[in-house]
């Protein structure tokens, strides 16, 4: 065997305007020996992301203000992983200390949560905080919170020991094969402990340069987020309706040959 | 009623229907999550031998959910089709499966009693079933549904080709629709999650799948998966519409979680039929549903996950849908642990669906946190495929990048049609080969995607579009 | 030969062929037991991605046993056919995985190569399958093997009757000799592990089970399960053997472990084969393997269980056998865990076995201090259902009662022909027809086992014999 | 539903000489649900069996002699499932303490030994061991062992340490689903460490009243105890020829009809 090439995993290489894994060949039915493997290694990947721990300090740093810490009740990741329940619930601890910061509340809290991926915090977290921060700089925005073991929905505790108006979540997706570091962007207004996800809106996979820039989702968080305080709510019945007068004319894009 | 058994020297007691059902599941960290698990090994076996014994009427005059508390249980009750449960109404639970499972018993007999068969009902026999029993009895029954093509009949296999983009690009999908088709996905539909939930966003990749499927006359339906009151809006502003997607959950609390009422669904139902788009049937609802969504809103009234995933199906039934998938591996390990647990799941909701009479499918997948890979997938998928499941996914390469999780490929859904001798909805099969795309024992003809490019052209606008 | 790769930042090195197999073993007990198994998921997939990319030939040059040291080895080394290999000497061992997957190459095109292929080649292709692959490729191939009938051919499942006691009382093995008759099971042969390990009582054994054969012309053969020396010294007695058996491990130490050396199962392969006892064919042979046993016994020389078993089938081909039969969870959860390693670990077998050109049939089974249960059987004998095993068990009710294990029951087995559309080897199924014994469809026709030995009446002897 | 007559494990009522689960009635190709119910109860109880600890006060008490209790190298139940090579050495404690007894040796020691199974040696162990003690009043044996997380070739190190000329290991077989305990008896000529299975006899099975009684089990133990130390030896080439000269008619048990 020749071993002076040692293999790896294959680059993508794909002319097409996607990461999805297109075009790998057949071995009969099956899937290629190459594109099989390169699967089993982005698993073992995908798996290890989920365990990396949050590097708080980091976050911390990179955001334009300074933040506060603070824990779920899941102690440890696979506490974590089976006990959702204790991810959506603050340690006591944190709980005294935020209500202390309460004062007379604010119109914003932002928290920034590991969620399934600390990697997702790493590399989008403080970039989508700060362009939210600065778009809304009329706002009051309590100090950002940086969060642990940390469900969606232990944004609803946070806002409501804050007295926000609302709660954003920016928050680490699961992680997948291709997109270890994918970062999701909860709002919901009026937070209080118990609030359903039909009350949350959503702008997922904050990813550059794969997948939604930064720009575009700060643009939308902070519409949505203004929206919601123009209304008084946010949920199924709040829509992005901003482009809807000019929808691009999707035959353009196909068989137009 | 007393629910109690002596077994070994020890009394076992089960304070309802909710607490014998919770008991006599399998274990599952769902159930263990909520407190509701059988303690042991032993007390699960008692809960079944409560529940064997038990009649099937019991749950006619006994509701998990209390009928004044929630819709859902109004529905099941209101609806229950008492005629058509008389054959097996003298029944045990026990005596249920065994019926079930007699050479005499076809699945023409079993789908005439399925109206009378409550989600109740269908999750206690499925929890006296092992897997072959699952298998076996869910093999005689047969779905079939018709919007543009026909899906569930016998020797088929139906694919719903997802090719999902983390920015909804127009040309990155387009891709991924290219790639499905040329390996032989798409009959049972072409259906993008879209990553954002705008009417107009949803507009834009309905009229993607549309012109596709008119320049190239596919026979076959497309669903772009937004909440429903979007879809609805959607209809509104005349976007072309085939089927229209809800996930759906076994309780009004839950369903509230989503957004939804069986109001809601009911006016989704009604807009889309209004549309009449399907060509040889007018089946127009698509629904996701998964085991643990209920616990995940903390809306499972102490009932186990399995039956509460059984009474989403109830939900779907009164909606006549042209699909129902059970999405199962797809929440994450809080509610299904490891390969083992996915895989009895995913035979349990196949079940329990086609024991309702519904035209089910699974989403053979996991995710990163879970203890499960390709091998768990292989092994659910061989069974599915064995028990006459009418659809699975197919994402390219297994991979979705825009939901994080793995689902069957396109190769994996030709591996299953060509391992056990199924094809495509017949309509589809026969369009591949009118293409030239598909060899007759279904092999796909072209080698590479370029090559399928050149074939089909529907990517020409994008030749050398450049990096992703 | 530079055994080591660069993956995500970090270098993987592996010392020789023996290390990196085992590291490229799926996650297994018996494999970190040995201390052998791969540190983490990713030092797994690295091995992966050495041995993808490895000549297959490489094989044949680097022995993961010493020649010097070993029989089997030596075995494997002399007997290797280089013409039968050919064909796929120039490729990599990832790609003769997709060589096999290849739809141009059928059954035949791989027993072809078969006489070529080694068992390390075969266990290092099959740690490249996943579950799927390593079903469909066992699918394509069929190898058929005959004594006094035909086993393993297309649209056949053989059931070896496995009618134990605790002390091999005849009246009690002919009653569960009966039962299994009476469900159509024991066309692969009727083969009883005897508790004592004396030849008398083989002999007396053998001839119960010859009565009822020739009583009433049952076209099956018999085994006793003694230690070949003891069936040797049985022959030598006159006793009616027709299929002898014995152990096998893939290392000369761990045949030694079993009291046997190659020249010893030669020998009893030519006493046996001197009867002359087949009517249709002679091979003469029935070996059992299964994972873990060369590391039970310390000999398995560092090398990989999967491996290890892999030359057990080496040393199985040398004899031509009848049947071969991996028990595959019979040992415990020390080699393989739970549920998820015996199925992967069943396939695995069944697809080397096949490779390799053996009657491959697999004991589909668990132990009670392993994690695994039921549907963990259900699930994999549907599996290999599928992938077209030669034959599987038959245990009265999954239990038994004297090897203390569960395997298949007749009931399984009805379960898997039914549902895959499978019959018992034909001339037994023409001679269960003939007896009245099942309905055209397989169906069984005695409802009870009273009224089955009314009809096939084998016990009458033991008429009010009492309790056991 | 009725529940006056509460549902319970089918007692076996078979007309037929065997506990094995034959005539259980169909439900098509399937089980029926009550002998599917009884298997997974039995299932149950077999976990449990496995994991029963050993009683050794009451193992010890039942013996005709004082014995000595020692542990393997396998801390715990667990441990012992996974690693068997754990279970096949001795702990240094009773290493030593045994060594100190050794003296001159003797011509047997037994051992008592849980295996998988310690209900078997509950039930069994002391009858057995008591019966082969009695039957060679006139072997030197030595005090015998009881031994805790142990495995078959834990008798070798026992044996070696004692100087024991043949080691007896009575053990519990892994328990069944229908037999929980039952007893095997494996002897080994000349025990030492590192002993192959193919050097020893076995005699198993052995649970009256469905398996082997104690007086054919002592007969056969016996028996092979004295062959062995008339040869020097056991194992594949030691076998029971007792009944040889007069083998049953297997034909007359069956078929005369
Ligand atoms: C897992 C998941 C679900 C699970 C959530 C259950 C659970 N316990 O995790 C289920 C299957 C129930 C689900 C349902 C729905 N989902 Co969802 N979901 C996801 C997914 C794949 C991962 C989310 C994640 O990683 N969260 C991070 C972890 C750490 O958070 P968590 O606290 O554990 O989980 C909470 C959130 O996931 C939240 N959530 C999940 N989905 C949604 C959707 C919306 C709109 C909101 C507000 C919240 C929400 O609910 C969970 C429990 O509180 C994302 C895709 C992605 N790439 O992120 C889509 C995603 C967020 N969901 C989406 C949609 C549309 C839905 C539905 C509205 C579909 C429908 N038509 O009914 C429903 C209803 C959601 C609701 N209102 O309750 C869209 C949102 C699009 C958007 N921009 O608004 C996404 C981006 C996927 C997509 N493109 O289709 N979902
Ligand atoms: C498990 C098992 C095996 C396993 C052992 C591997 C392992 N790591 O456990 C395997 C599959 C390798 C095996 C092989 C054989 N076995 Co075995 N085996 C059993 C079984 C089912 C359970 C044993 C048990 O529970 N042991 C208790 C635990 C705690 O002990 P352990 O230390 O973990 O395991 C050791 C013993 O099991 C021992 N062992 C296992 N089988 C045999 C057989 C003989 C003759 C001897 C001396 C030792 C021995 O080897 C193990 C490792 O040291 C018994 C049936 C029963 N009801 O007991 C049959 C049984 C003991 N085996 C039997 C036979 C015949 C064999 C073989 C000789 C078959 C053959 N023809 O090759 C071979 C070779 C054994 C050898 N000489 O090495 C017979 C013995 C009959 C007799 N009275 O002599 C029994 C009773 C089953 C039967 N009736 O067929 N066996």
């Amino acid at each position: 065997m020749s071993n002076d090439q040692p293999p790896g995993p294959p680059v993508p290489q794909s002319p097409y305007r996607t990461q999805a894994r297109i075009g790998l060949g057949r071995a009969g039915r099956g899937m290629a020996t190459a594109p099989m493997l390169a699967f089993q290694l982005d698993h073992a990947r995908a798996r290890d992301a989920v365990h990396t721990p949050l590097d708080v300090a980091a976050v911390a740093a990179a955001l334009s203000r300074p933040a506060v810490v603070v824990d779920s009740n899941a102690a440890d990741r696979p506490t974590y992983l089976t006990r959702p329940d204790l991810g959506r619930s603050l340690a006591p601890v944190p709980l005294a200390e935020l209500t202390a910061r309460r004062g007379s509340g604010c119109d914003l809290a932002i928290v920034l949560a590991d969620g399934l991926s600390a990697a997702a915090l790493h590399a989008h977290g403080a970039a989508v905080a700060n362009g939210v921060m600065a778009a809304l700089s009329d706002w009051r925005i309590a100090e950002p919170v940086i969060a642990r073991q940390a469900r969606v929905a232990l944004g609803d505790a946070i806002g409501e020991a804050l007295g926000a108006a609302i709660v954003l979540v920016l928050i680490g997706e699961r992680p997948g094969l291709s997109a270890p570091d994918s970062l999701g962007a909860y709002l919901t207004w009026a937070p209080v402990t118990g609030r359903r996800d039909s009350e949350r809106n959503c702008v997922s996979n904050i990813r550059p340069p794969r997948g939604l820039a930064y720009a575009d989702a700060c643009d939308t968080i902070t519409w949505l987020l203004q929206e919601a305080r123009r209304r008084g709510g946010s949920g199924v019945t709040l829509k992005d309706l901003r482009q809807s007068d000019h929808p691009r004319d999707a035959t353009d894009f196909i068989c137009n040959n | 009623m007393t629910l109690a058994i002596d077994l070994l020297g020890t009394r076992y007691r089960f304070a309802g229907l909710r607490e014998l059902l919770a008991a006599a599941s399998p274990f599952r960290s769902g159930d263990v999550l909520a407190g509701i698990a059988a303690r042991d090994a032993t007390e699960r076996v008692a809960a079944r031998y409560v529940l064997a014994d038990m009649a099937l009427s019991t749950f006619l005059t006994d509701a998990v959910i209390p009928y004044e508390a929630d819709e859902v249980t109004r529905l099941i009750v209101d609806r229950h089709d008492a005629a058509a449960f008389a054959p097996v109404r003298h029944l045990s639970v026990g005596g249920f499966r065994e019926w079930l499972l007699a050479d005499e018993t076809d699945g023409a007999a079993i789908l005439a009693v399925s109206p009378g068969i409550t989600p109740e009902m269908a999750a206690a026999v499925s929890k006296l079933c092992r897997n072959q029993d699952l298998i076996a009895i869910a093999a005689k029954i047969r779905v079939v549904s018709r919007f543009r093509n026909t899906l569930g009949e016998r020797g088929t296999l139906g694919v719903r080709l997802q090719p999902n983009h983390p920015t909804d690009d127009p040309s990155g999908i387009a891709a991924a629709i290219l790639d499905g088709l040329l390996l032989g996905c798409g009959d049972a539909m072409i259906g993008i999650n879209p990553a954002r939930d705008d009417p107009a966003g949803m507009a834009e990749l309905l009229h993607l799948i549309d012109a596709v499927r008119e320049r190239y006359v596919i026979p076959t339906q497309s669903c772009v998966l937004s909440h429903i009151t979007t879809g609805i809006d959607a209809i509104e502003r005349g976007a072309p519409v085939d089927l229209l997607f809800q996930s759906i959950a076994g309780s009004e609390a839950a369903n509230a979680g989503f957004g939804i009422t069986l109001a809601l669904l009911a006016e989704g139902h009604d807009a889309a039929r209004s549309l009449n788009r399907g060509s040889i049937g007018q089946q127009v609802m698509y629904f996701e549903t998964g085991q643990g969504s209920a616990l995940s809103a903390n809306a499972h009234h102490g009932v186990d996950q399995q039956t509460m995933e059984a009474r989403a199906y109830a939900v779907a039934r009164a909606f006549d849908p042209f699909l129902i998938n059970s999405v199962v591996g797809f929440i994450g390990p809080e509610y299904l642990y490891d390969g083992k647990q996915i895989v009895r799941a995913g035979l349990e909701d196949h079940f329990c669906g086609k024991l309702m009479g519904l035209p089910m499918g699974v989403d053979v997948c996991h995710t990163n946190h879970a203890e499960a890979d390709q091998d768990d997938m292989d092994t659910l998928l061989t069974l599915l495929g064995v028990a006459g499941v009418n659809f699975v996914m197919g994402v390219p390469g297994s991979d979705d990048v825009m939901l994080n999780y793995q689902s069957t490929s396109f190769h994996d859904a030709l591996y299953a049609r060509n391992l056990l001798g199924l094809g495509p909805a017949p309509e589809f099969a026969a369009w591949l080969r009118a293409m030239g795309l598909a060899e007759p024992g279904g092999a796909p003809t072209c080698a590479t995607l370029a090559q399928g490019a050149a074939h089909l052209p529907l990517l020409s606008a994008f030749d050398g579009a450049g990096q992703p």
